[in-house]
């Protein structure tokens, strides 16, 4: 295949362990490689290092003295194709909202350390978004559930599998009645045939749906438009109009849309520059990389849709405008019709039916090619969960399966499901966490993780990826296709590789088609047909707008429904907008903060927020009132996924749980009353400043000439050093950056970056290597707002350098600013001399106890590093150096693109670049050379080896 | 006339005896023992803060990035800056031939001694391993790695080291003398054999005394530019940052004045208190609280001109981050520190301009009082006001010490005061020979005048 | 007292005296003399002709050395192991002259003073002078002449003479 | 007044001060000497090993290539240690019931892996390749010593980083053809200056200056 391993030695692309299992030993190889891995929680390191038989990086700087001769534990039979510290790649897929995020999962000594995009995938092409990265760290947490339980008590797969057993023999006897399923989001075909199946062998079964994140009941896009799968192209979008749908948000589309997105953004014409106007009732990613933004009620955007449908002739004539929401609706329109074909009207997935119908139309009046509507992909519930409730509650439900489901959780308010679930004889869950819903009911069972298990799962467009294990399962889980299976046979259900294979028999009939797929990532040919639409008209009822306070309910940014609430590396994460981690806020305008005497947040030294405390229909959450720029007046967000109770050590009891507010009927906003509450919270957030900067950082140039003056090296008195025929280097376009954060978890991933938690963070001490800025201009009330990602810059003029007194921190001689930590002293000169403070320090020793589970994780090319010492970004060196030693063992030249650092790897829209300057050929150095590049605090005369490109300012509308 | 520095009808005996008495039959051993029990307590104190932070890590402080530096670089200069006055008072002093510091010079410098060792603990301390803290010096190690000469920190480690080792001579060969005398005055034998050792046999033989002088003369001479070098590198370890509010070429001299301005005020306290605990009232006169008082007025208007000068240098800058920090030392959080060193430095020290006020101790006491207290806010002003905000608003933070972070510096002043404690029982603090010389002097002049 | 003192001490009250029997003593032919007092006598030096400036140049051969041998240190460890630091330059001649000064005024310090004692001939903690009752008043107020046995002048009887010609306030005998 | 001290004090005195000098400058010395000392380097420190293999009959004797047990020091960072079966692939045969031979049976038969003692370990934030030396044509011996003449294997140079800088800051001496790396009989030929030139072309070795940067070994 065309590219290389990252780190030059996995001469093994798509290798599947298809090939392995070919050969008889493949049985033994699994014992002898992994037995540790079954036991992992359990046994020390040591053992679990031993029998890996690796000599992984694990134990932190240590001082002078060598550490002694360690035990080195061969195999008793060496599996074929086993090589020392071989790193393989296997191509696989992880979930998002069921939804396949096609993945290369980088694996030493069978464990996989790290998720790469597919680049051959048509969805991702290569890229990841934060979700799939931090994807890995849920097969490594500890707190998932290890054994079958029954009313929580410790049981046995074959104590299940008799119950099961007398169960499947009574439903297929009496044709399922009264068993529900109730299932979370899924694509995977063979479970959707499986569901088939069972559904012809139970008539009585129904299956319904549970998805916290598109809501209880009916699914207003099947409601206005049938069934289908919506699928935005933005690479065709020159004109998109957004009422409060936040595609570039976090989501199983971000990635496609993100990279559509950035193909007509950067080095474009600016004729072919996508113009995006976005009405939203809270700030979100896409409205902050809109260049025409305006923050509404939520109550108006109805009103706003059925104006736009006015202008567009279609839905009667709007009235009630205001003067702001009027001239938006104009140009908004305006440029809809002046770019017909190459023109997008979307609403957001929780908006109400009318406005789907009407988006439709208004895209097929426009002959969009923006945007295309496929047949369904994920699977096609019998029935909502509101319908089950309501069978419950008549008393119509025998039994019911839970899998994925955490309705106890993540249920609306108004229905308590702990009492409503009382009244059903049986109740099986089965999850990866043993969690709330787990806890009420009768069977708990332990699912796997996708990178253990088979199973195949379908991308947004459709094409779909058979998911093959990548590590021996941690624990004793089963798999749903496994389990689904038990109800309709007597015998011991097959494992699961059996019945995916079985699904493909007839497409892959032959194992090369079948290794093939495996090995490519996906099954070519799978992509959804698409499917034509005929938009139900539907009136557009526009309520008067409530008194009072109106809430907004959105998923949390990082962990969403609340699923991630285990992963430390979600909850690190910065929330893209406030950058504030391991908490949830109740945003509101700074008008709205005034009146209840609340002063803007974050600035120095208020960290702390004041609480308040937001009701509707009589119940109350409270929480840090966070004064959020361009949020609307009087419009209060709250965010899920907090507030957990049963999900692990990291997630549990963080936060406040804002389901609290949710309804069944309206379950994505709320009227209600805000209430000052005394006493303040410690708010963690990374970015303590949010005055409103300018471009000082982030300079604009216009579209129309866009050159920037800013000098990237000044002149020095000093003679430069050694020119090399390596000069690393690496360029960030900010007019690309939608500031999705998927390049800081891909860097945590990638660089064994500690999970310091709340109160480090809080004080100051997150161990990010990479940080994205969040920069406003403009006026708090709709402000512009930018993102810039900032690593190590590389400085050729380092001041850290300059500032040790141990030569801890130098340059090579291919420009890279080198950290030494076992070198270092921590004096932390270094740290007080960066101009950019891209230097992390270790406070205390975060590495040495973490749970041996995480550990596995550790990248073994990268140390970990110790108590007192200085870290940062490093370009990835691990990658330079294992290409370079790759390229020097065959005498040959490093290519450009072999070496893409891990930020570079997942970003979405290509914003980063890096490569070689002194090659002038070389795509990092082609950029350098753009008219828009310029240094970052050039004028220090630090001569960063990082820079960046000019934000392209909005152009006049090109009507 | 010209005012004497000593009351004539003192003779030399009685100062043998005034000073002398001080170590072999001690006046005030109340007072002195309750302050040693209390600076042992706060080494205990010092000792706990410390063995806490070796065992977790310097995260136990408040730092984080990007204020990674605060108290113990902080102190670090703070402490140095005490420390100067005394090699000033005695090496200085001596050149002009000013008669007046004989009284002081002998505890200033043990002052100096105190001071610099606290200085040296600070910066070893803060560091992330401690334990590798050797790796700062040039010796053939097994890594074939050397320390990094261009590092100001490395500068600073030579400095100090240099500093202590030569206060610590100047201070021992200007004491042999004394100790000799004391060494006659002894009646225990255990003390004779005490200062018998430390005085190394003095005999005041007048070719010792020919060669005593030139040496003393000659320490002193290199001794002044050795304080000034000092605290200009300290300066360095900042103004080489490019951080705003350190990249000024003001630094060094404002420092150095600083540092005299502090040690200056450090010296009038510790004169004063002792002149009341021991009765030395007629070596320590308010002649010299009053010189004293002259000098720290006069060093504190060179201070208040360096503050003016260095908020003047960032505006004529034109820098906007530079212009960003001075707005933000005015009006920031940490306003307090500025405000507070510009109060503390500047207001109460206007009162010197008054005789009666220089020559009343209590005052005096408490005008030296405040100007330690607003050199200390001056020196935290001066690195958290630029490291917590310096170029890029998405690497600001702030910094709050922590209770550690007050403990090891509370429990540091112990670390000072109980070995000077030791020395103001053990050793004659006052220069018994030099103010012999200068009284003998006096009844000349009288004798023929 | 049959053995031959060591040396004959003349105590007087205060320097001036004391500066006026050096000078007779000097002018009596005497050469091997010495004077005790409790701080440096203004003028002794010139009576008894003591010139040493060998201190003053110890100072300065140290303070050579200091700098010197310590930039040569640096040079060294920047050839051994030359790294970019910083763009800088491998010799970067104004930074290592800082440490350089420091360790210059070390060895300009420690040399003349170890000198010193290396010429006083101390530390010396036993002495016969130690002996003589009245010798430990030289570190309080009294003022000490003595004319050392080794002088050729010397003779037991007339120094003694000699010496009570100058009205010392007591005469001793320096013996073993 | 009487004296304080004897007549000898002044000689004890002085010979305390000097012994205290003494002690403290030796110290440092000794400190300096400790650092190299076989206990610091482990140099021939010879490990106990379950079975007392000695590369003297297998490599030197028997002459059996090092590639035909540590499979992987051509293509991977670490050499890679024999599993059981290719012990057994010929003590199927010979010896098959030597008594020492008992834990490799053992092994084979209980299906348990047998535990080495490593002889070399380098820390864990030095990142050392066996490849690319191999690629580069530096011999086992210049770090292993003579193997083929250990009856016990044991540790041969002091592994220390001025070790590893000595050869990186003057590679050519070290270096000799691939075909001789493995050869440990291998003698430079009379102008093997000439030599040296010549594989330092062909094989493109980095200039010292590249080759002891910091980030070469450590990451």
């Amino acid at each position: 295949m065309s590219a290389r391993a990252p780190d030059g030695t996995g001469r093994r692309w798509w290798q599947s362990l298809e090939e392995l299992a070919g050969s008889e030993s493949f049985a033994e190889t699994i014992k002898a490689e992994f037995p540790s891995l079954f036991e992992m929680a359990r046994v020390d390191r040591r053992e679990l290092l031993r029998v890996m038989g690796a000599s992984l990086a694990l134990a932190g700087v240590t001082g002078c003295k060598p550490a002694k001769s360690d035990d080195a534990v061969p195999f008793v039979n060496r599996p074929p194709g086993f090589e020392e510290g071989r790193i393989d790649h296997y191509a696989t897929a992880v979930l998002t909202d069921g939804f396949a995020q096609p993945v290369l999962a980088t694996t030493v000594a069978g464990r996989p350390i790290k998720l790469e995009g597919n680049p051959e995938h048509p969805a991702s092409r290569g890229a990841t978004s934060f979700l799939t990265q931090a994807a890995l760290l849920d097969l490594y947490d500890p707190d998932r559930s290890q054994a079958p339980l029954l009313r929580g008590t410790t049981a046995d797969w074959a104590d299940f599998d008799a119950q099961m057993q007398r169960w499947g023999a009574a439903w297929r006897a009496n044709g399922g009645a009264g068993v529900r399923l109730l299932i979370a989001p899924t694509t995977s075909p063979t479970l959707i045939r499986q569901i088939e199946q069972l559904k012809a062998a139970l008539p009585k079964l129904r299956v319904h749906l549970f998805d916290p994140l598109t809501g209880y009941g009916a699914d207003p896009v099947t409601e206005a438009l049938g069934a289908v799968q919506p699928l935005l192209r933005l690479e065709n979008a020159r004109a998109v109009v957004s009422l409060d749908d936040d595609f570039l948000g976090a989501g199983p589309a971000q990635v496609a849309n993100a990279g559509g997105w950035a193909k007509r953004r950067g080095d474009v014409p600016n004729a072919e520059r996508i113009r995006l106007y976005m009405a939203e009732a809270t700030p979100t990613l896409t409205g902050a990389n809109a260049q025409h933004r305006i923050g509404v009620r939520p109550s108006r955007v109805p009103l706003l849709a059925a104006a736009i449908g006015a202008k567009l002739g279609i839905a009667g004539p709007a009235s009630g405008l205001t003067a702001e929401e009027f001239g938006w609706v104009n140009s908004a329109a305006a440029a809809l019709l002046a770019n017909r074909g190459k023109a997008l009207l979307t609403v957001g997935r929780h908006s109400p039916a009318p406005l789907h119908s009407l988006a439709a139309s208004v895209n097929q009046r426009l002959e969009s090619s923006a945007i295309e509507y496929l047949e369904p992909i994920a699977l096609v519930p019998d029935a909502s969960y509101l319908d089950l409730v309501r069978d419950i509650e008549s008393g119509q439900v025998a039994a019911l399966f839970m899998f994925g489901a955490n309705p106890a959780y993540a249920g609306p308010a108004d229905i308590d499901f702990a009492a409503v679930a009382r009244r059903i004889p049986l109740t099986v869950h089965a999850g990866i966490h043993y969690d709330e819903t787990a806890a009420i009911s009768a069977w708990h069972l332990p699912v796997p993780h996708p990178l253990e298990d088979w199973t195949d799962a379908r991308s947004i467009d459709g094409v779909a990826t058979i998911i093959q294990p990548v590590v021996q399962p941690l624990y004793d889980t089963r798999s749903l296709h496994t389990l689904l299976a038990g109800f309709m046979t007597d015998e011991p259900p097959p494992d699961a590789r059996a019945i995916v294979r079985q699904h493909w028999a007839e497409r892959l009939a032959d194992e090369n088609g079948w290794n093939a797929a495996l090995k490519m990532g996906f099954v070519a040919g799978t992509a959804a047909k698409p499917a034509t639409v005929s938009p139900r008209p539907m009136p557009i009822e526009v309520q008067p707008p409530p008194g009072g306070i109106e809430i907004v309910i959105r998923p949390d940014p990082t962990i969403r429904d609340g699923a991630g609430a285990n992963n430390g590396w979600l909850q690190e994460l910065p929330k893209p907008l406030t950058k504030v981690t391991w908490d949830n806020i109740i945003a509101i305008s700074p008008a709205t903060a005034r009146s209840f005497g609340i002063a803007a947040s974050g600035e120095p030294a208020s960290n702390r927020c004041p609480m308040i405390e937001v009701e509707s229909g009589g119940r109350t959450v409270t929480g840090p009132a966070w004064v959020m720029p361009g949020q609307p007046d009087d419009v209060a967000t709250v965010y899920l996924g907090y507030g957990r109770r049963g999900v692990g050590r990291v997630g549990n009891g963080i936060g406040h749980d804002a389901y609290k507010l949710r309804t069944a009927a309206a379950p994505w906003t709320a009227t209600g009353t805000l209430l000052a509450v005394p006493g303040m919270a410690v708010v963690a957030t990374t970015q303590t400043h949010h005055r409103l900067e300018g471009g000082e950082e982030v300079p604009f140039v216009p579209a129309a000439d866009a050159r920037y003056g800013g000098a990237t090296d000044g002149e020095s008195i000093y003679p430069r050093w050694n020119e090399g025929e390596r000069a690393w280097g690496m360029v960030i376009d900010t007019d690309l950056c939608i500031g999705c954060n998927a390049c800081i978890t891909a860097c945590q991933a990638e660089n064994n970056v500690p999970v310091v938690g709340k109160k480090q963070v809080y004080e100051g001490r997150e161990m990010h290597w990479l940080r994205v800025g969040r920069l406003y201009t403009g006026q708090p009330d709709n402000p512009g707002t930018m993102f810039q990602p900032i690593p190590c810059m590389h400085c050729e003029q380092a001041p850290c350098e300059m500032g040790c007194p141990v030569h801890a921190t130098v340059h090579s001689p291919d420009g890279l600013n080198l950290m030494v930590y076992n070198r270092c002293i921590g004096t932390r000169t270094c740290s007080s001399y960066c101009p950019y403070k891209v230097r992390r320090f270790n406070w205390f020793d975060y590495t040495t106890d973490a749970p041996p589970s995480i550990e596995a994780q550790r990248n073994p090319d990268v140390t970990v590093r110790g108590r007192g010492v200085m870290e940062k970004c490093t370009y990835c060196i691990q990658r330079i150096r294992g290409c370079a030693v790759a390229a020097d063992i065959d005498n040959r030249e490093i290519l450009d693109g072999d070496i893409k650092t891990a930020c570079q790897q997942a970003c979405p829209t290509n914003a980063i670049v890096f490569g070689n300057l002194a090659d002038a050929g070389s795509a990092a150095a082609k950029r350098r050379a753009s008219p828009r590049n310029y240094a970052l605090l050039g004028e220090l005369g630090t001569r960063p080896r990082t820079t960046y490109l000019a934000r392209i300012e909005e152009g006049e509308e090109q009507a | 006339m010209v005012e004497r520095a000593l009351p004539l009808d003192e003779t030399l005996h009685e100062i043998s005896v005034d000073v002398g008495r001080v170590p072999l039959r001690f006046p005030a051993r109340v007072p002195w023992a309750i302050a040693m029990v209390l600076s042992l307590m706060l080494v205990g104190l010092f000792l706990v803060s410390i063995t806490y932070l070796f065992a977790r890590g310097v995260g136990v402080w408040g730092l984080n990035i990007p204020v990674n530096w605060a108290f113990a670089i902080h102190l670090y200069v703070w402490w140095l800056g005490l420390g100067h006055a005394g090699t000033l008072i005695s090496a200085m002093l001596l050149l002009m031939g000013q008669d007046w510091r004989n009284s002081l010079n002998r505890f200033a410098e043990a002052m100096t001694l105190c001071a610099v060792v606290c200085a040296g603990i600070e910066p070893i301390i803060h560091l992330g391993r401690p334990w590798f803290f050797y790796w700062m010096f040039p010796y053939p190690a097994t890594m074939g790695v050397w320390p990094q000469f261009r590092s100001p920190l490395e500068w600073d480690i030579w400095a100090v080291l240099t500093y202590l080792t030569v206060s610590l001579v100047f201070w021992y060969i200007g004491l042999v003398p004394d100790l000799a005398t004391v060494r006659d005055r002894a009646r225990r034998r255990g003390w004779r054999v005490f200062f018998g050792i430390f005085s190394l046999g003095w005999r005041g033989s007048a070719l010792h005394w020919d060669r005593w002088r030139r040496c003393y003369r000659t320490v002193a001479v290199i001794a002044v530019p050795l304080v000034v070098s000092v605290h200009s590198e300290v300066s360095l370890l900042f103004a080489s940052g490019q951080i705003p509010g350190w990249h000024s070429t003001i630094f060094p001299p404002y420092f150095v004045l600083g540092a005299a301005f502090s040690g200056f005020a450090m010296v009038a306290m510790i004169a004063i208190v002792m002149r009341h605990t021991f009765q030395l009232g007629d070596l320590v006169t308010e002649r010299h609280l009053d010189v004293l008082a002259k000098v720290l007025l006069a060093s504190g208007l060179m201070t208040a001109y360096g503050y003016v000068f260095e908020v003047w240098d960032g505006l004529y800058s034109g820098n906007v981050h530079e212009i960003a920090t001075i707005h933000d030392r005015f009006f920031g959080i940490y306003a307090w520190s500025f405000w507070g060193a510009v109060f503390f430095n500047f207001v109460p020290l206007q009162a010197l301009w008054l005789r009666s006020v220089r020559r009343n101790t209590v005052l005096l006491f408490l005008i030296a009082t405040s100007v330690v207290v607003g050199m200390w806010m001056e020196r935290y002003m001066i690195l958290t006001t630029s490291l917590y905000k310096d170029f890029l608003p998405s690497s600001f933070g702030i910094y709050h010490a922590s209770f550690w972070d007050w403990s090891t510096y509370i429990g540091m002043i112990g670390v000072f005061f109980t070995p000077f404690l030791l020395f103001v029982r053990y050793i004659p603090s006052i220069s018994i020979f030099e103010d012999k010389e200068v009284l003998a002097r006096e009844h000349e002049e009288s004798g023929n005048g | 007292m049959v053995e031959k003192p060591l040396g004959i001490l003349a105590e007087f009250d205060n320097q001036d005296r004391l500066l006026d029997a050096a000078k007779a003593a000097r002018n009596e032919g005497y050469r091997s003399l010495d004077a005790f007092t409790p701080f440096p006598v203004e003028g002794m030096s010139e009576v008894l002709r003591i010139r040493d400036h060998r201190i003053g140049w110890l100072s300065v051969i140290g303070g050579f050395a200091g700098f010197f041998g310590m930039l040569l240190i640096q040079l060294y460890v920047n050839a051994d192991f030359p790294l970019d630091v910083g763009g800088r330059p491998i010799l970067a001649w104004p930074a290592f002259f800082v440490v350089d000064f420091e360790i210059m005024v070390l060895g300009a310090v420690l040399t003349p003073i170890i000198g010193m004692f290396y010429l006083d001939g101390l530390p010396q903690l036993y002495h016969p002078l130690f002996s003589t009752p009245r010798f430990s008043l030289a570190s309080d107020d009294r003022f000490f002449l003595y004319i050392d046995a080794s002088d050729p002048k010397f003779d037991k009887e007339s120094t003694r003479a000699f010496l009570r010609s100058l009205e010392p306030a007591t005469i001793e005998d320096v013996i073993e | 007044m009487a004296q304080v001290f004897s007549r000898t004090a002044d000689t004890r005195f002085r010979a305390i001060v000097l012994a205290i000098l003494a002690l403290s400058i030796g110290s440092l010395f000794v400190a300096g000497v400790y650092a190299r000392s076989q206990y610091m380097t482990d140099v021939a420190r010879t490990p106990l090993q379950p079975v007392p293999f000695s590369h003297k009959h297998h490599a030197g004797e028997l002459g059996i290539d090092c590639r035909y047990c540590h499979t992987d020091v051509e293509t991977s960072a670490g050499a890679g240690m024999p599993s059981t079966h290719v012990c057994m692939s010929c003590h199927s045969q010979l010896w098959t019931n030597a008594a020492i031979l008992e834990p490799v049976r053992q092994s084979l038969a209980q299906d348990r892996s047998l535990v080495w003692h490593r002889v070399i370990r380098v820390p864990d934030y030095v990142y050392f390749r066996h490849d690319i030396h191999i690629a580069k044509g530096v011999a086992c011996v210049e770090c292993h010593g003579r193997i083929d003449r250990m009856p016990l294997t044991y540790r041969a140079k002091a592994i220390t980083m001025q070790f590893c800088l000595d050869c990186h800051r003057d590679p050519a001496p070290r270096l000799r053809p691939r075909n001789a790396v493995l050869d440990f009989d291998w003698k430079p030929p009379a102008d093997s200056k000439a030599l040296e030139q010549k594989l330092v072309r062909l094989y493109k070795i980095h200039s010292p200056e590249a080759l002891t940067q910091c980030g070469v070994c450590h990451r």
